[in-house]
This record gives C-alpha cells, sequence and structure tokens, in this order.
C-alpha cells in the first residue's frame, strides 16, 4: 500500500521534472540554422566532387596524365585521356570527365594522385532535373572557375 | 394562420419536421441495410433524431442522457460487437424464405397502422394539474424518493449485467 | 417581414460557434508546431507569412486541392460520413459554453450534461471511420478508443460528480458564479469542500487528455506503432477534418477545465472579469496540454488502462465520499 | 509457416509491419501473425535494400573496397572502416603507426557516441516521445562537424587505410574533442531526468521484452543485446584490437535482460566512450599517422583470416580468404545487427504490439547493415 | 393541420413511436443475425419510450414519471446489450458464426 | 586452459582435420575440417561447450582443383624432370644403364586419382562459433561437390543459425537438409540465382 502511493507520487514527480526541462529549453535560444536563408561555413577538408586543380604559372591543369585516379576509382566515374603535344614532354590533358551519378566521394582519385592535381571542390549545394547534369567536364569547369 | 419559416417558431417546427426524418430514416437504415454496420449507423442516426425528439417533448434531460447511453454507449458496443464477431462481413447469408421479407413488411405496417390508428381514435383526456414541471431536479426528487425501489434495483440490474457480461465474454484467451 | 431577433441571435451564435471552433483548430495547428519547435529549440513554421501565421491557411488549401481518395474495399458512406460525425459535435458541445458573463449561445440548466453527451458521439465517429476504411491499423486503434474512452469516462463523470456536489447546479453559468473573486474561491483551490480538490483538478486534466486521445495517451493515432490508427487511410480533406475535430475536443476539454475548476471568466484577483480571462486561461490549458505531448513518450496501452482503474478510480471515488461526507458534516 | 496458414481460420490476423512502417526505422518487414494485440508470431523479412557487398568485395581491390565499409551501418560507420583496415593489415601482416591508433579510437568512440545518441532519441520515437530525439540530435551533430573537419565528410566516412589512417588530426579538432567531452557530460542528467528516470519510460521498458543469455547464445547475439541480458562480451576488452587494452574503461552489463536493460547499456557506453576518448586524447603520441612503407598495392599472403571489431551494436566480424592477389577471394561480411534481429521472431512472442515495437527499438536496427 | 405545428400534437408522437415498432418489428422478422436483431429490438424499445415520453408530455399529472420510465429502459437496453453483445461473442467463439440458422443446437 | 579441452572434445567426433592456429595471424585459435554429415554432431559439441554461433558462410573453390592439378602436374613434371636429369646424369655415371629406366613420369600421390573423370569443385561451408567469455573462435568448415551442395541444417541446434543458413543458401547454392524454410532472405522472392558462385555472371 505505501508502495503504491510512493509510485504514484514518485512518478508524478518525474513528470513534472521531464517538464520543467522541456520548459527551460522552450525559453532558451533555436539551436538550428536557417538554411536556405543562412548557411554554415564548410570545413576545409569536405570531400564534394572532385575538381581539377590549375597550375598557377601555365594556367593549365597540373595532370599528368597517367591515369592513377581512374584505376583507384572503385566505381569507375572517371573518365581521362591525354595527348602528347609535338616538341613537349609528358603528356597533356585533353578530356577529363567526372560521371557524379556513380562517384561516392570515397577520395580514393585524390588520395592516388601524385602531382596533387585534383581536390575536393567545396560545392555541396547540387541539384538538377537531369541525370546528365552530373556528367562533369572537369577541364570545362576548370576554365569556368575564373 | 401558418407561422412564418423566419420566427423562432417556424424555425422549430421545421428542425422538428427534420428530426422525424431523421429518426425514420435512421430506423429504416437500421431496419433494412445490407450491411451490419450500416445499420448500426442508422441505429445511432434514429437515436439521434429521438433524442431530438424528446428535446422538443420538454425533456432536455432524458434527450442527452439518450445520446449519452444510446449513441455513446450501445451503439459504440454494437460496432464492437461487429468488430469482433463479424470481420468479415461481405458473406451476408441471403438464404432465407422468399415470403420472410415481404410478409414482414406486411406485418410490420399492419401493426404500425393499427397503433396508429388506435392512437389517432383514442380521444387522450389530459391531466388536470400537473405536480410539478418535470425539470431534471424533480427528476431528481422523484428518483430519490417514490422510485427510490427501482432505482436501487436497475442499479442492480446494471451491476448483474455487468458481471454477467464480463464472465460470459471472458474465458477466450488463455493467456496472460 | 423581418427576421425575428431570437433568430439573428441564433444564427450569429451559430456563426461565430463554428468560426471560433474552425479557426482554433487551424491556429492550434500552427501553435503546436510552433510550440514543439521552441521546445526542441528550433523555430517551427516561419516561411509562410510573419512567423509562419498563414501557414494553417497554406496547410488547408494543401489539404483541400488534395485528391479525395476513397480506397478500394471501403464502405464509401461511412467512410466520407465519419470525419463529420467527429467534428459536429464537438461545434455542438460550444453551443453551452459561456465565454463570459454575457457571451454565451444558449445557457440551459443541463450544460455540463450537454458536452458529455456530445463528447460520447465523437467516439462513434471515430469508430466508425476506422470500421469504415478496413485496415487493420485502424480497427486495433478503434478498439483501443473504446475501451480507451470507457475507461478515462468513469474517473472523469466521477470527478465532475463531485464538483456538482459541490456547486450543486449543472449549469455551466452558475458554477462559474459561484466561484466569484479570486483564484481562493476557485473550485481548484476550494479545499474547504474537499481537501483533495487540486488532486481532482489533475485526475481530471488526466482524463481529459486521454478522452482528447492526446499524447501521452494518444492511443489512437500512436505513429509509431499504427501509423495514424484511425486516420491511416484518410486523404487530405477527410484527414484535415478529422483533425479539425480531434483539436475542437481539444479547446471543449480546455474550456471545461477552466470553467469547472478555474473560475471561467472569473479574473485570479477579482478584477475585470471578462472574457480575455477565459481565453488565457484555456490557452495556458492548451500550451499545457502540447507541452505535454512534446516532452513524454506515449504509454502503453495496458498501463493506461492499469492508470484508469487501479489509481485514478480508487482516487475519484473516494474524493466523491471524501466530499459527500464533508459536505454533509459542514 | 504454419502460423500465416492457420492465420485463416483462426482468431489471429496477419499485420504487415513496414516495409514502410514509421518504427523500422528504413526498410524491413516484419510480418507479423495477430491475435488481437498480441503477436503470436513475428516473421522479419529483410532484402529490401540488400546491395550485395560481398559480390561487390570480389571485383575491386582491396583498397577499393574501404568505401563499402562505410556504407553499411551508416551510423557507426567508422567501426566498419576499422573491422575492415584491421582484417587486412592482420592478413597482408601491415604495422600501424602508433598515432593513428589512437586517432582510430578517438574517432571511432565519438562516433560510436553518435550512433548511440541516435539510437536514444529514435528509440524514445518509438515510443513516442519527440523532444529527446532532436536534443540527442543536437549533441549528435557536434561530433558530425567534428569528424567531418577531419574527414570531410559526415555519415560515411572512409577514413581509415591499410597502416593508419587518410589525414591527421589537427588541435581544432582535440580541443572541439575536449569541449564535446564537457558539453555531454553536462547534458547526460538532462537525459536521465526527461527519460530514463521518467515514469512512463520505465514502465514501458522495465520487465518487457526478456532476452535471455541462452537466447543470444543460441542466436550469437552480441554488443548491447547480450550486455543487457548479463553477458559481459565487449571484444575492446574481451579481443583488445587496436590500442585499446591501453585504456581503462569498464563494459556496462546489466542482468535484467528487458528492454530497460539494453537501453541503460547503451547510455552507460556513452559514458564509457567519453573515458577512452579522454585518455586517448591525454595521451597521444605524435609521430606519423601512417606507416610510411605500406604499398600502395596491398596482397594478403594466400589463406583465410577472420577479424572482428565492437561497433555500436555488437561484434562485427570478417573473414577474409585471399588468394594473394589484389583483389579479395571471399570477403564474408558479419554484421552484428543481422544476428541480433534474428532472435526477435522469438522474443516477441506472445508480447503486445507496442511492446514487441519496444524491443525491436531496443534491438537498434540498422537496416543496410542487416541486407548488407 | 400545420406542419410547422406538429411538434404540439400529441398524435405526432404516437405515430412515429408505432412507426419505429413497425420497422423494429419488420426488422426482428427479417434480420437473419444476432446483431441485426438486437438493432431492432432496440428499435421496438425506442418506439415505446417516445410513447412513454409523449405521454408524460401531454397527459400525464406528474412529468417526472414518465422520464424516469424512460431513464429505466435506456439503463435495462444498454444492460440488454451489453449481455447480448457477450453472449453473441461467446456464441460466435464457438460456432464461427452469429447467423441464427447456424446455431441450431439448442432446438429440441 | 579450456582450448584443449574444446580440442578434445572435438577430436572425439574425428574430424578431417583439426588445427590450432596462431590467433595474432589469423583470428581464430581452432580450425576443425569435418565431412559434411558430421556438421551437426560438431555444433551440438560446440553447444554443450556454451559457444555462440557467429556465422556461416559460403567459399566457392571453383577452378581450385585445375589449379592443384596445374601445380600438381607441375611439380611432377618438375620432379620428373629432376629425376629425369638425375637420372641422366647417374646414367652419364654409370655409362651403359641408361636406357632401363626411360622416366615415365608417374603419377603424384597428391593429384586425385580419379582425375579421368570430370574435375568437380568444392563449395566449403565455414562456420564461426565463439564464446562469450573468453578468446576462443572456432572455425568448423566442410566440404561439398558443387554440383550436390547439401549440408545437414544447424539451425535445430543453434536457432540463430537459420537466417546464416538461408543467407548462404541465397548466396551459394548449398542446400541445408532439414531446414525449415530455405526461401531467399537477403535476394528477391523470386531468385534462382546464386551471386557468389565464382561462375555467376549478371
Amino acid at each position: 500500500m505505501i508502495d503504491y502511493f510512493k509510485e504514484i507520487i514518485s512518478g508524478t514527480w518525474s513528470l513534472f521534472v521531464g517538464m520543467a526541462i522541456t520548459i527551460r529549453y522552450f525559453f532558451q535560444p533555436v539551436v538550428t540554422v536557417q538554411y536556405p536563408h543562412e548557411t554554415l561555413p564548410m570545413p576545409p577538408r569536405f570531400r564534394g566532387h572532385i575538381d581539377l586543380v590549375k597550375d598557377e604559372e601555365s594556367g593549365q591543369s597540373k595532370c599528368i596524365v597517367c591515369g592513377m585516379c581512374q584505376k583507384a576509382c572503385p566505381s569507375g566515374c572517371i573518365t581521362l585521356a591525354g595527348e602528347k603535344p609535338e616538341g613537349g614532354k609528358g603528356k597533356v590533358l585533353t578530356k577529363y570527365i567526372l560521371d557524379f551519378t556513380k562517384c561516392s566521394l570515397c577520395g580514393l582519385c585524390v588520395e592516388s594522385c601524385k602531382p596533387e592535381a585534383i581536390a575536393f571542390s567545396r560545392d555541396y549545394n547540387l541539384a538538377g532535373l537531369n541525370r546528365n547534369d552530373y556528367v562533369f567536364d572537369l577541364i570545362k569547369r576548370m576554365e569556368e572557375r575564373n | 394562420m401558418s407561422p412564418s419559416l423566419l420566427t423562432a417558431e417556424g424555425l422549430s417546427g421545421l428542425l422538428f419536421l427534420s428530426l422525424v426524418g431523421v429518426t425514420l430514416v435512421g430506423a429504416v437504415i437500421a431496419a433494412c441495410a445490407a450491411r451490419v454496420i450500416r445499420s448500426v449507423a442508422g441505429l445511432a442516426l434514429c437515436f439521434l433524431g429521438v433524442a431530438g425528439l424528446y428535446y422538443y417533448l420538454n425533456s432536455p434531460f432524458v434527450a442527452l442522457m439518450q445520446i449519452l447511453i444510446y449513441v455513446g454507449a450501445v451503439c459504440v458496443t454494437i460496432i464492437f460487437a461487429v468488430m469482433l464477431a463479424e470481420s468479415d462481413e461481405t458473406k451476408m447469408p441471403l438464404k432465407q424464405n422468399g415470403l420472410v421479407g415481404p410478409l414482414g413488411i406486411l406485418a410490420g405496417g399492419l401493426l404500425a397502422w393499427a397503433l396508429a390508428a388506435l392512437a389517432l381514435k383514442t380521444d387522450w383526456h389530459q391531466a388536470a394539474t400537473k405536480v410539478n414541471n418535470g425539470t431534471v431536479a424533480d427528476i431528481g426528487q422523484s428518483l430519490l424518493t417514490t422510485y427510490s425501489m427501482s432505482f436501487e434495483l436497475i442499479s442492480v440490474v446494471l451491476f448483474v449485467a455487468i458481471i454477467g457480461s464480463v464472465v460470459l465474454a471472458r474465458g477466450g484467451r488463455s493467456k496472460s | 417581414m423581418s427576421l425575428d431577433p431570437e433568430v439573428v441571435r441564433v444564427l450569429a451564435f451559430l456563426v461565430g460557434v463554428i468560426a471560433f471552433a474552425a479557426l482554433n483548430a487551424a491556429y492550434l495547428v500552427w501553435l503546436e508546431r510552433k510550440e514543439a519547435g521552441h521546445i526542441q529549440r528550433r523555430i517551427g513554421p516561419k516561411e509562410v507569412g510573419p512567423f509562419g501565421l498563414l501557414q494553417p491557411l497554406a496547410d488547408g488549401a494543401k489539404l483541400m486541392t488534395k485528391q479525395l481518395i476513397v480506397p478500394d474495399g471501403v464502405d464509401p458512406v461511412l467512410f466520407k460520413i465519419a470525419p463529420i460525425m467527429v467534428m459536429v459535435p464537438a461545434i455542438m458541445s460550444f453551443v453551452t459554453i459561456p465565454f463570459s458573463d454575457t457571451l454565451v449561445a444558449r445557457n440551459i440548466d443541463i450544460g455540463l450534461l450537454v458536452i458529455f453527451a456530445f463528447a460520447s458521439v465523437n467516439v462513434l465517429g471515430l469508430l466508425l471511420g476506422a470500421w469504415g476504411s478496413r485496415n487493420k491499423y485502424a480497427i486495433i486503434s478503434a478498439a483501443r478508443v473504446v475501451s480507451q474512452n470507457v475507461a478515462y469516462e468513469i474517473p472523469m463523470l466521477v470527478t465532475v460528480v463531485t464538483l456538482v456536489m459541490i456547486t450543486g447546479t449543472m449549469n455551466l453559468h452558475e458554477i462559474v458564479m459561484s466561484q466569484q473573486g479570486g483564484f481562493w474561491n476557485w473550485n481548484i483551490l476550494r479545499l474547504n469542500a474537499s481537501p483533495l480538490m487540486p488532486i481532482s483538478f489533475l485526475i481530471f486534466f488526466v482524463c481529459m487528455l486521454a478522452e482528447t486521445n492526446r499524447a501521452p495517451f494518444d492511443m489512437a493515432e500512436a505513429e509509431s506503432e499504427l501509423i495514424a490508427g484511425a486516420f491511416t487511410e484518410y486523404p487530405g480533406m477527410g484527414f484535415g477534418v478529422f483533425f479539425m475535430g480531434e483539436y475542437a475536443n481539444i479547446v471543449i476539454g480546455a474550456c471545461l477545465a477552466t470553467i469547472l475548476f478555474l473560475g471561467g471568466w472569473q479574473c485570479p484577483f477579482g478584477l475585470y472579469p471578462g472574457v480575455h480571462w477565459f481565453l488565457i486561461k484555456i490557452y495556458a490549458i492548451i500550451f499545457t496540454v502540447i507541452w505535454i505531448r512534446w516532452t513524454f513518450p506515449r504509454t502503453t496501452f495496458y498501463s493506461l488502462l492499469n492508470l484508469s482503474w487501479k489509481i485514478l478510480i480508487p482516487i475519484s471515488f473516494f474524493n466523491l465520499i471524501l466530499t459527500s461526507a464533508m459536505l454533509k458534516v459542514f | 509457416m504454419s502460423a500465416f496458414a492457420q492465420s485463416q481460420t483462426n482468431e489471429t490476423f496477419v499485420l504487415n509491419l513496414g516495409p514502410q512502417h514509421p518504427a523500422t526505422h528504413g526498410v524491413l518487414r516484419v510480418k507479423l501473425v495477430m491475435d488481437g494485440e498480441y503477436v503470436v508470431e513475428a516473421e522479419p523479412v529483410l532484402g529490401y535494400i540488400h546491395r550485395m557487398h560481398e559480390k561487390m568485395g570480389e571485383n575491386r581491390t582491396w583498397a577499393q573496397f574501404l568505401p563499402n565499409t562505410g556504407r553499411m551501418d551508416y551510423l557507426h560507420a567508422l567501426a566498419f572502416n576499422h573491422g575492415y583496415v584491421t582484417a587486412v593489415e592482420r592478413a597482408a601482416g601491415i604495422e600501424v603507426a602508433e598515432r593513428a591508433e589512437y586517432i582510430r579510437v578517438i574517432t571511432n568512440e565519438l562516433n560510436r557516441i553518435s550512433s548511440h545518441l541516435l539510437w536514444f532519441g529514435a528509440f524514445v520515437l518509438d515510443l513516442g516521445g519527440f523532444s529527446p530525439l532532436l536534443y540527442a540530435f543536437d549533441d549528435r551533430e557536434h561530433i558530425l562537424d567534428l569528424l567531418e573537419s577531419v574527414t570531410g565528410s559526415r555519415l560515411t566516412y572512409c577514413y581509415y587505410r591499410f597502416g593508419g589512417v587518410y589525414n591527421d588530426i589537427d588541435d581544432g579538432f582535440l580541443a572541439g574533442t575536449t569541449a564535446f567531452i564537457k558539453r555531454l557530460r553536462d547534458r547526460m542528467p538532462m537525459y536521465h531526468n526527461l527519460v530514463t528516470k521518467n515514469i512512463i519510460m520505465m514502465k514501458r521498458l522495465e520487465g518487457i521484452g526478456p532476452v535471455s543469455a541462452e537466447m543470444c547464445r543460441k542466436y550469437g547475439a552480441t554488443g548491447p543485446v547480450a550486455r543487457g541480458s548479463g553477458i559481459d562480451f565487449d571484444l575492446r576488452k574481451h579481443e583488445p584490437y587496436s590500442v585499446y587494452s591501453e585504456f581503462d574503461f569498464e563494459v556496462p552489463v546489466y542482468t535484467e535482460c528487458d528492454s530497460m536493460a539494453r537501453y541503460m547499456v547503451r547510455m552507460d557506453e556513452i559514458e564509457q566512450s567519453m573515458r577512452i576518448i579522454e585518455q586517448a586524447v591525454a595521451k597521444l603520441p605524435d609521430g606519423p599517422f601512417m606507416t610510411p612503407k605500406v604499398s600502395k598495392i596491398v596482397k594478403p599472403p594466400k589463406g583465410d583470416y577472420y577479424n572482428a571489431v565492437e561497433t555500436a551494436r555488437g561484434s562485427f566480424g570478417i573473414r577474409l580468404v585471399s588468394d594473394g592477389t589484389n583483389t579479395p577471394y571471399r570477403l564474408k561480411l558479419r554484421s552484428p545487427t543481422f544476428s541480433n534481429l534474428s532472435l526477435f521472431g522469438e522474443a516477441s512472442r506472445g508480447m503486445l504490439l507496442p511492446d514487441a515495437l519496444a524491443l525491436m527499438g531496443s534491438l537498434d536496427l540498422v537496416i543496410p547493415e542487416i541486407d548488407r | 393541420m400545420n406542419l410547422l405545428t406538429l411538434s404540439n400534437e400529441l398524435n405526432t408522437y404516437l405515430v412515429i413511436g408505432a412507426m419505429l415498432f413497425g420497422i423494429g418489428f419488420y426488422g426482428l422478422v427479417q434480420r437473419r443475425t444476432f446483431i441485426g436483431m438486437l438493432i431492432s429490438a432496440e428499435l421496438i424499445l425506442s418506439g415505446a419510450s417516445v410513447n412513454f415520453m409523449a405521454f408524460n408530455r401531454f397527459l400525464a399529472p406528474n412529468p417526472t414519471v414518465g422520464q424516469i420510465f424512460t431513464l429505466f429502459i435506456m439503463a435495462i437496453a444498454a444492460a440488454e446489450a451489453a449481455i447480448a453483445l457477450s453472449i453473441i461473442i461467446a456464441v460466435y467463439r464457438n460456432y464461427k458464426s452469429v447467423d441464427t440458422e447456424d446455431v441450431a443446437d439448442l432446438q429440441g | 586452459m579450456k582450448l584443449a579441452a574444446i580440442k578434445q572434445a572435438l577430436a572425439a567426433i574425428s574430424p578431417l582435420a583439426i588445427e590450432q592456429t596462431e590467433y595474432a595471424g589469423k583470428g581464430f585459435v581452432l580450425d576443425v575440417k569435418v565431412a559434411a554429415d558430421q556438421v551437426v554432431e560438431a555444433a551440438i559439441v560446440l553447444d554443450k561447450e556454451d559457444f555462440f554461433i557467429e556465422a556461416v558462410t559460403g567459399v566457392d573453390w571453383l577452378g581450385e582443383k585445375e589449379a592443384l592439378k596445374k601445380e600438381a602436374e607441375k611439380q611432377a613434371a618438375a620432379a620428373a624432370a629432376a629425376k629425369a636429369k638425375a637420372a641422366a646424369e647417374a646414367a652419364e655415371a654409370a655409362g651403359e644403364e641408361a636406357p632401363a629406366a626411360p622416366a615415365p613420369a608417374p603419377a603424384p600421390a597428391s593429384v586425385p586419382s580419379e582425375d579421368v573423370a570430370p574435375l568437380i569443385d568444392d563449395l566449403e561451408v565455414v562456420y564461426d562459433f565463439n564464446r562469450y567469455d573468453q578468446l576462443c573462435r572456432v572455425v568448423i568448415r566442410t566440404r561439398v561437390p558443387r554440383d550436390n551442395p547439401e549440408v545437414p541444417t544447424i539451425s535445430k541446434v543453434y536457432p540463430g543459425a537459420n537466417w546464416h543458413e538461408r543467407e548462404t543458401h541465397d548466396f551459394f547454392g548449398i542446400k541445408f537438409i532439414g531446414h525449415p524454410d530455405l526461401s531467399p532472405l537477403l535476394l528477391p522472392e523470386d531468385a534462382d540465382y546464386h551471386p557468389l558462385l565464382k561462375d555467376f555472371t549478371v
């Protein structure tokens, strides 16, 4: 009988304790970010899709067309091609296609790239209506960037 | 002279007519609908109409009790039984004798006609005086004085009914 | 031929009551979302109109434009009637509620009974809707609604009977008038009538939550168990009307609690009584109802029945006996 | 099964819980034979998001499988990452840089806390309480920010590499971690007051959903499910991998066998993880975050290997069969929840629907991990 | 006879009561399930109640008696419904049917 | 040490091979090879010793026998060559006795004797067991021919094996005799293919 009342009282008390907690939060400021109106800074290591890095001196891609990224990619989303210019040494990149629909953002390509010619972009706001919007021509993107 | 529709009396008369309609339509649905669940809905409609009639008969208390008990309790209980017992109501048996329907209508109609005719033919005498106005307070007074015995008895009946239905409905589930 | 003023009055009040119920239903959704948001440290609706105040209209418009699907295999008539059977009695109950000394659609002697009578029809609507939609979740929900309402009607009615014994009337207006002058005269603190009055207010409040299917007693639409319970199959405005009925019931419950325990339109300090106090009180209660919903997990069905049969009913009966004894003695 | 056939004649009926049901958290379907609200027979139906990770593993190099590991248990991705890299390291005999081991422990435990916090919220949501979910999300968001600053992604981390980790951590991360632990320490009493000690919660969990130790053994349940049944089994202590043997922490074990016990195990594990992180941050050695001489192309010698780690949900085992080439010959992934869920059918028999759902919530299901 | 003042006529109510009774009787004859018969019985009872209330209003010297009688009918009806439904459920358990013809064991 | 006792208990059912492995390198301590019909006995032994079931899976050894045969032939050829060379040398040393031993390259013992019949590869079924209280992971493996993969079920001993066996049946087509329900668990309901077989193509 004593247990009965004890349980009622302790139980009711626990309910009031819970309500006290929630009402305290009611009066505290909100913690959410109103996304389309405000955005948070992206951390420097954010892994977006990849982008080609421009060589500051030549204005060209740093890529040496070794194909390591293509090999490292588990999903096979990178297609690249290069050609040997006359007189120059080493290949020059002519095509670099990223099929972002297949990409799983693992970063193995960036890791495998010796000349650090590819890097993660900070784009996260990607939306589109067409599947083909996500087959990126990275050379074009690099040129468009500035 | 007939009262205008836009006076209080006119509206109340109209309301009365619609209540009569609701009662009778509900009753017909209750008696004739092919699906049991619809007859319960019709029954609820009929009870609501009857509650309205009681209101017109100067006893709002009984009207509300009618809603509370019949609509809120009896109909709900019936639906509950439908849910428990007739989960496959698609197979309504229609294998009865073809004469039953017409004969039923005949008998029911005859009864209704006879009773109505009797009621209309009789010359009812109004009581000369009324001892009270039949308000809620009066009902309470009577219940606890003159009719206290029946009041007690009805509580016994209800109690027995509760026990009985618990005993009857129990027993199915052996666990817990 | 001019209109009878009585008819005008009735019509005006009817329109007023319906508008009040509909507006409340719409804006309680807004209040609920806003309050839930702030309790959870987010904002809640904010895009449509200032503070999201036009959100209910947008929601309503969305619900209206949705196709009214009547699923295969349901009973179409019952399926369509059920939401109305929930909504209409809730609105009818407003008729007897005295918002202030003069602002009442119809003051009748047994106003309290009117509310309970119409509240019981509500269950029937839910039950018909659930059965009509031929959905297993809905039927489980219907079974829960009935046993829950039966179990909680008892302590609620016993508590109300206690109050009727104290005030000696079922007229809502008179009940409020008997609590005149300061909050120490309110029924919740009328300790000379029964020292258990605050507890019986708690009992009433808990029963009100249970009767209106609000969390933590929202067995009927326990979304993590029964998806949406009785409303699972309802699209668009069918669901909307059910929802409005639910909120209208909450308002009725809050009004009843205010009238019975918190002195209706009376001011806590005996000054300036009026409709504003009534509104403040009912919205405070509604705020608490929403606050409770966003604080607690849901109870289970059997602990809900246990609570009613093992705790609320014994205590309310004890209170009834105690009160009658005290009324006789003093 | 027989019970499903019987349901036609008996008073029972079949209730399809899922594949889209609020309580199954993803695409799990449970066929329930119900007698009223009592569960007569429950049969989980799996495979709605089966992706055949094991076959994918056979078609890519050892390193290329790394991103897949984070996509099974997306809530504790780092543990799966960890399980896979340690398995390959064991097979190929790769040494791990010491600093990397500590980094792994810190990030892994942070991830474990985030997983438990999410479970906590989702579990309370299953029981009908919504606000604790968002409070837990608030805390979890801090962990995700921390891990994002290190790994670059918020959920499907692919951070560990054979022999080390992908990136070094910086002081900002360590400071953030310490600050977060302080914050969470302050928040834990709030969670307990709001949820654990709540009478409704206690009524819903205590004595509900008993899973005996014997049942755990027969079904191979591990993790908090086993520990809630009085089984002191935590691979971090039991078969110490990485550098877990160097930390002082306890394995919370509750013998009540009910949902509350499983709940308490996880809540206590959050505390223990915080202890481990604190110690790891204090002890973090300097040095390279990657063993320098690890070749890019891993070729474990022929043979088969087994390795298991403790994830938030139990022991995740990997059986590797290598034929000496640069692709795995066979990659068996033994996910903990698969075994944990398999006891649901027996454990839920005769329970009420809400209690069965509470039991299911207390098993902490992550469907992609079950379906793989 | 004015349609709008019918509510003040005793005979209106008596006719309605008779009609309810007739419809209920028809239902009782025509229905083949226990639940249907129960519903029809309720109709007959309310027909009787309407009559009581009507006499109470128009003729009775003590207008509480009819109301009290109606209240008693309600109580009896509620009790009867409860009992009848538990019987129906018990019958359903044993016979898997609520059809009266299927439950013929009680016939001699 | 409990391990010895367990080893002894398992040895009592006379498995094909029982090997103690080094935990640090392999991740398990006992590697037991049994015949297909001994699986249940082994499971019963482990059940008595309070083991819990960790996983059941399969491995497809398609091409293994071919490779083994080639390996053996290569070895044999090498051996024969070596022998021939030795013989030649010996003959050279011995002078005229050389033609008496033309070195017919006999089949080495390691190659199965039925090499005339088409080679049928094996499917391996692997059972992992572990204990809650100490570091003791035991692997039971059995091999069944690929064209008729049948193993008795252990789901009667360990109900938890039910799903693991169903999964293995999904992926490898191994039939667990006596299993209550071998319908696809992870694969679609109507799947009749077994994706983890090495000769499976989409």
